[in-house]
């Protein structure tokens, strides 16, 4: 059994595990953004059909519990697949979860993305058009880089949800960070459920800073001359 | 060059454009006057679509748009043979001075960075701006935003350019400089429609001039005829106050 | 043997939706509190008040980056301890234990959601030109009016989505309530469940609530969403041209 | 699914860990009396290659619903509901000795009953303890105890109410008992073992012969004493005698 | 009436302006001149502390603002007592036209909804706007824009008005009525200060010019001496090109 006691060896057991946790992290949200992206410009052009189907999906995976849609992709999925002689069964566990977290986390950000690039004047657009650019060309050359700048601070809650969320990994036995507190805290029936709780909230909160920092850093430089609100 | 055919356009119930036929030759340059709120900058930003028409048809050069049923491809080109100088000027925000002149070169016209460079310095050097071009427009006054999209149009070099009142925000000086710039490329065969509202400088520019009041146009012709003898009383009463004081000017 | 039950599911929903009532109180005052005092933090860091700045950096990272679970904790357990001591040290008699759960939940979750709402609504007010609050400034208003009157609707609609993300979050993020007594629908899915096993049938249950009541807060949020933007931006081509028209996609 | 010619069983072991039935070392991997019970099965039944897989009690339980995961061991309580949704084996392989724990001076709590009006601490929504719980509550519709819930209960923090008078009896399984208190060493007794509650391993449906092999195996090691002798490791009680024998056997919770 | 003593205002390395001196009387109308960049928007802004000077003193009437240690109640005191035009109009979003003029009235000045509305209606009939009083900024045409930031500022009635280039969106007809409108709220003994472009418009509607260059007063007088007999040559360049050109009306 763990020694509950000891803080410098609570910490450097549950700080093993913050590699594993970084890494869903970072792909889901790759993952996330991209589909993000996707689905909040299906939804704002109004395409047919996959407007419906879009908007359905965000509808779908914003609103039911990340844990019940896991589920559904790790015993779901498989099952579905197997009827069509697909055996996927014996892949790695960590497939489902990102799965799982990037089309959870990509509906949330796909209206991050989109009153983001509601908020990026009409004007841009014809700019662009005008010189002679196609739609796709002035969404990632002039519209979405004002939009992305824009979103920074709700991007910044997404990315710590999102960094919370992974901690759903453990329900499938990927031992992360917060799985490791759940394992230390049975293994000792409970006790020195304080010491475990402020460790895992240092080391959250770290990976936080970490975060923050990289965003208001992005909001600093990315900024361009853009004169907010405050500057009186 | 030019050729527009009964263009209608109704914003809800407000009917903007009232069936505009208007054809502009190679290397004209065309300036359209009227009062505001007659359509003048619907218009123009009908032609190259950015403000899509309820009727009629566009036509530049072998290009045609049917209003009703068009292209997208076609937009495209239309979009691609002509660029625009907007009221607003409208800027790339998140671009610099340079950068906005260059977006479209490197994009749309897949010019490589350090001519499109060339291009850029040279062309924000002739509208004095040669000491701005690593300037965010947020940081610009609105002169030097105005030659911005100016610079930014003539860089693309294009077959039309539309002009929305490109020197209401300039100085006499930088007028006199943005006409001879005009005049230049207008010699080498660029078509022009110049939307103004000074008459001074639409007499001295174009070789055209269109007079439009309430969605549609009410008289056409060499500067001269329409600017000094207009034969329609609406003109006449537009161009009154400039009319009656022939003595303003020293 | 199906692996659902359905017919257990469908006879246990009238229980589970007796969680609804807690899930909806908590989630719709840690809306409203929090984003009162959102918007209070959120102009406190964009006017950089000396000290306040500093001190909502500090707490917005705090409150976001440790995990909620512990902040229940933190008033579920010290409360209890900290009128503990006060009765000691006083001689009161303070009773933790009449203290409702419910009530750490309230002030748990409006703390946290506080410091996401923070975030949310300076990326809106960011993302209002300024010359909007000069205007407002220029007729004599003071900067609280021009916030009130000006700023905050415009930025009201920007935020809106991520407002929506929020309160939709929060209704499933209730479910950790549990973890201080409050028993909401996902408490209630789960000590169902526990008897036979049928996990797989409340879970679904519990989604199906939620996305319900989720699904009536999308409803609303859009129609919302839908009417500020024709109010403030009737014909703003981000509905027309740009959505409708021509999608130009080559 | 196979591999050298066994077949490939998946086992679901919960992470929400509990010793010494089942917990985790410092390399996080799973201890306690299940794992080396499943070793001996696994040695007996030479078909078979057992892989464990972490998870959550209730997805392993949804896992082995879908078919996921072959079955799942944990301290699974035995019920008529439980059996219409899962497969249990018909042998136990072991037992989890329930109690209700009190103030030393209490004498007014001994079973079940005693509770009924009193102030129980919080507990679990799933788990056995809360099963038993129920299934008294069912029993006895006009004495109901009362219950509240809470997720990932403290078995410290409950003795802890206990002890301080806040609630008048904590519903805790013996073993966990003694492990706290041998942390904290409360004010504390065991007022009274309810049950002697058999656990089972937890089946899909479909595995009716897997089920009936491990009955035949588990079977085979109590009678040849690995498992009591498993016991006497783990629990330092051979908990297949009966609950007097066990009492008698200073089987050491507090006196 | 206003009085500013040297003004020093810098962005970043940017001096843009380099010491203003400039005294304005009652019911004077001040026109100020010169070429793109030389920091007459930057000017006029300074004078009711949308832009905070580096350095200097505004006084306006009895009220005076050192820029160094500003006092907040002064500077909503300063705004209330001045109105402006903005060179890109800055209207409220999401206001229609007529709140966009009454919202000062009603939440600055404190006058009663109807009452305001009656002003609003009258102003901007005569600006020409009767009909647009419920449209969005967004649905108007340039000049209509900047008619409403015309009528926006007169409506207000304060002790100084400041146009930056109020005229630079209209056609000729309907620069004659604003300059009207000018003269007759002059003649009420409101003072003003006016950017513009338009060296005729200047000359008709000011008693006094002055010109600037890269942030300094070059000159200023009565507008016939500065604009036909300037004395500096950077003035006589700067107006070349009009007065090169005697013939160029009629
Ligand atoms: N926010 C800003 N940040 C940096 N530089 C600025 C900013 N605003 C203006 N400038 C610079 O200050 C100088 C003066 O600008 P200003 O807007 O006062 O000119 P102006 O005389 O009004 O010109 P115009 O006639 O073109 O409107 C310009 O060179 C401009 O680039
Ligand atoms: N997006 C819109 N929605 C509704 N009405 C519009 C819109 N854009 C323009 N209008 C209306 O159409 C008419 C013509 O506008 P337009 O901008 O073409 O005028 P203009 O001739 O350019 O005037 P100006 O000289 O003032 O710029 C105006 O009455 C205007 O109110
Ligand atoms: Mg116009
Ligand atoms: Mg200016």
């Amino acid at each position: 059994m763990s020694v509950v006691n000891d803080w410098f060896s609570l910490f450097i057991q549950v700080l093993d595990k913050l590699p594993i946790t970084l890494f869903m992290l970072l792909i889901s949200l790759v993952c996330s953004l991209v589909l993000g992206v996707a689905i909040a410009i299906i939804r704002i052009k109004r395409f047919k059909v996959i407007y419906q189907i879009a908007t359905f999906y965000l509808s779908f995976c914003r609103s039911t519990p990340l844990l019940v849609q896991l589920f559904l992709v790790y015993f779901g999925l498989p099952q579905l697949l197997l009827a069509f002689q697909i055996d996927i069964n014996s892949m790695d566990r960590m497939i489902f979860v990102l799965i799982s977290l990037s089309l959870h986390n990509a509906a949330y950000l796909s209206e991050v993305v989109r009153s983001a690039y509601l908020a990026v004047g009409e004007d841009q657009f014809e700019a662009a058009y005008s010189v002679g650019m196609t739609y796709t060309q002035a969404l990632w050359r002039v519209v979405l880089p004002q939009a992305f700048v824009l979103s920074l601070p709700n991007l910044g809650n997404n990315i710590i949800e999102l960094l919370k969320d992974t901690s759903l990994a453990f329900t499938i036995g990927i031992i992360d960070i917060m799985g490791q507190v759940r394992i230390i805290l049975g293994n000792n029936h409970g006790i020195g459920m304080f010491e475990i709780y402020v460790v895992i909230s240092l080391i959250y909160w770290g990976t936080c800073i970490l975060i923050e920092m990289v965003i208001s850093t992005l909001e600093k430089v990315l900024k361009k001359g853009k004169v907010s609100l405050s500057k009186s | 060059m030019i050729l527009l055919k009964h263009i209608h356009k109704k914003f809800k119930n407000n009917h903007v454009l009232k069936g505009i036929d208007l054809e502009v030759s190679k290397g004209d340059v065309v300036t359209i006057i009227g009062p505001s709120g007659s359509g003048k900058t619907t218009l123009l930003r009908c032609v190259n679509y950015l403000e899509k028409p309820d009727e009629g048809t566009i036509s530049i050069h072998d290009l045609t748009i049917q209003t009703k049923k068009p292209v997208k491809k076609d937009i495209l080109q239309l979009r691609r043979r002509t660029a625009m100088v907007f009221q607003h000027y409208n800027l790339f925000e998140n671009k610099t001075v340079l950068e906005n002149v260059t977006e479209g070169l490197i994009v749309a016209q897949k010019k490589s960075k350090k001519m499109a460079r060339e291009i850029g310095i040279d062309i924000l050097t002739k509208v004095g701006l040669a000491d701005k071009i690593n300037a965010y427009p947020q940081q610009l006054s609105g002169g030097q935003k105005q030659r911005v999209g100016i610079a930014r149009a003539l860089a693309l070099n294009p077959d039309v350019i539309l002009f929305d009142e490109p020197t209401s925000a300039l100085d006499p000086e930088m007028v006199g400089e943005v006409l001879e710039i005009i005049r230049e490329i207008a010699s080498g065969g660029v078509t022009m429609m110049i939307v103004t509202h000074e008459i001074d400088f639409a007499r001295e520019v174009s070789n055209r001039v269109v007079f439009m009041d309430d969605g549609q146009i009410i008289e056409q012709g060499p500067p001269d005829d329409i600017l000094i003898h207009p034969k329609q009383e609406r003109t006449r009463k537009f161009l009154k106050r400039i009319m009656k004081e022939p003595d303003f000017t020293i | 043997m199906p692996i659902i039950n359905f017919e257990f599911a469908i006879e246990q929903i009238p229980e589970v939706l007796k969680g609804v009532p807690i899930t909806l109180a908590i989630a719709v005052v840690a809306m409203v509190f929090g984003l009162i005092f959102g918007l209070l933090i959120a102009l406190c860091r964009i006017y950089r008040v000396p000290i306040l700045n500093r001190l909502f950096i500090i707490y917005i990272s705090f409150i976001r980056g440790t995990p909620l679970l512990v902040q229940l904790y933190v008033f579920f357990y010290g409360v209890p301890v900290l009128l503990e001591k006060m009765n000691q040290s006083f001689g009161t008699a303070y009773n933790a234990d009449h203290i409702s759960p419910l009530l750490y939940a309230f002030i748990a979750f409006t703390i946290n959601v506080s410091a996401y709402q923070a975030e949310i609504m300076r990326a809106s007010l960011n993302a209002v030109q300024i010359g909007q609050m000069e205007a407002a400034h220029s007729v004599g208003m003071t900067t609280f009016q021009a916030l009130k009157r000006i700023v905050l609707p415009q930025a009201f609609l920007v935020a809106l989505p991520n407002l929506g993300n929020t309160f939709i979050g929060l209704i499933k993020a209730t479910s950790l309530a549990f973890a201080v007594k409050v028993v909401e629908v996902m408490a209630l899915a789960k000590i169902i469940a526990n008897d036979g096993y049928h996990f797989l049938e409340m879970y679904l249950v519990a989604a199906l609530i939620y996305w319900l009541i989720c699904w009536l807060l999308e409803v609303l949020f859009t129609y919302i969403e839908a009417k500020m933007r024709n109010k403030e931006i009737k014909q703003k081509k981000m509905n027309t041209t740009i959505s409708k028209d021509v999608p130009l996609r080559v | 699914t196979t591999e050298d010619g066994k077949k490939v069983i998946t086992v679901a072991i919960s992470d929400e860990v509990n010793p010494p039935f089942l917990y985790a070392d410092d390399n996080n991997e799973p201890i306690g009396y299940d794992m080396d019970y499943l070793k001996e099965v696994e040695k007996k039944l030479e078909d078979y290659h057992f892989e464990y897989v972490w998870g959550e009690e209730e997805a392993n339980l949804v896992g082995v619903d879908t078919g996921k995961y072959d079955f799942a061991i944990n301290w699974f309580f035995k019920n008529p509901e439980r059996e219409e949704k899962f497969l249990y084996p018909e042998q136990e392989f072991g037992y989890s000795l329930t109690s209700l724990v009190t103030q030393p001076n209490r004498d007014d709590i001994k079973t079940l009953e005693d509770m009924v009006g009193k102030k129980l601490a919080p507990m679990s929504p799933s788990g056995g303890l809360r099963t038993i719980l129920n299934s008294y509550n069912k029993n006895n519709p006009d004495e109901q105890i009362d219950i509240e819930s809470i997720e990932f209960p403290s078995n410290a923090d409950n003795l802890e109410r206990v002890n301080d008078g806040k609630d008048d009896a904590m519903f805790i399984n013996v073993t966990t008992f003694n492990a706290v208190q041998k942390e904290l060493d409360l004010n504390l007794k065991v007022a009274g073992i309810v049950s002697k509650e058999p656990v089972y391993t937890v089946f899909n449906k479909e595995h009716t012969e897997l089920a009936k092999e491990f009955d035949d195996v588990t079977k085979e090691l109590i009678e040849d004493g690995t498992l009591p002798d498993l016991a006497e490791k783990w629990f330092e009680v051979n908990f297949f005698e009966n609950l007097d024998y066990i009492n008698e056997e200073n089987y050491k919770f507090n006196p």
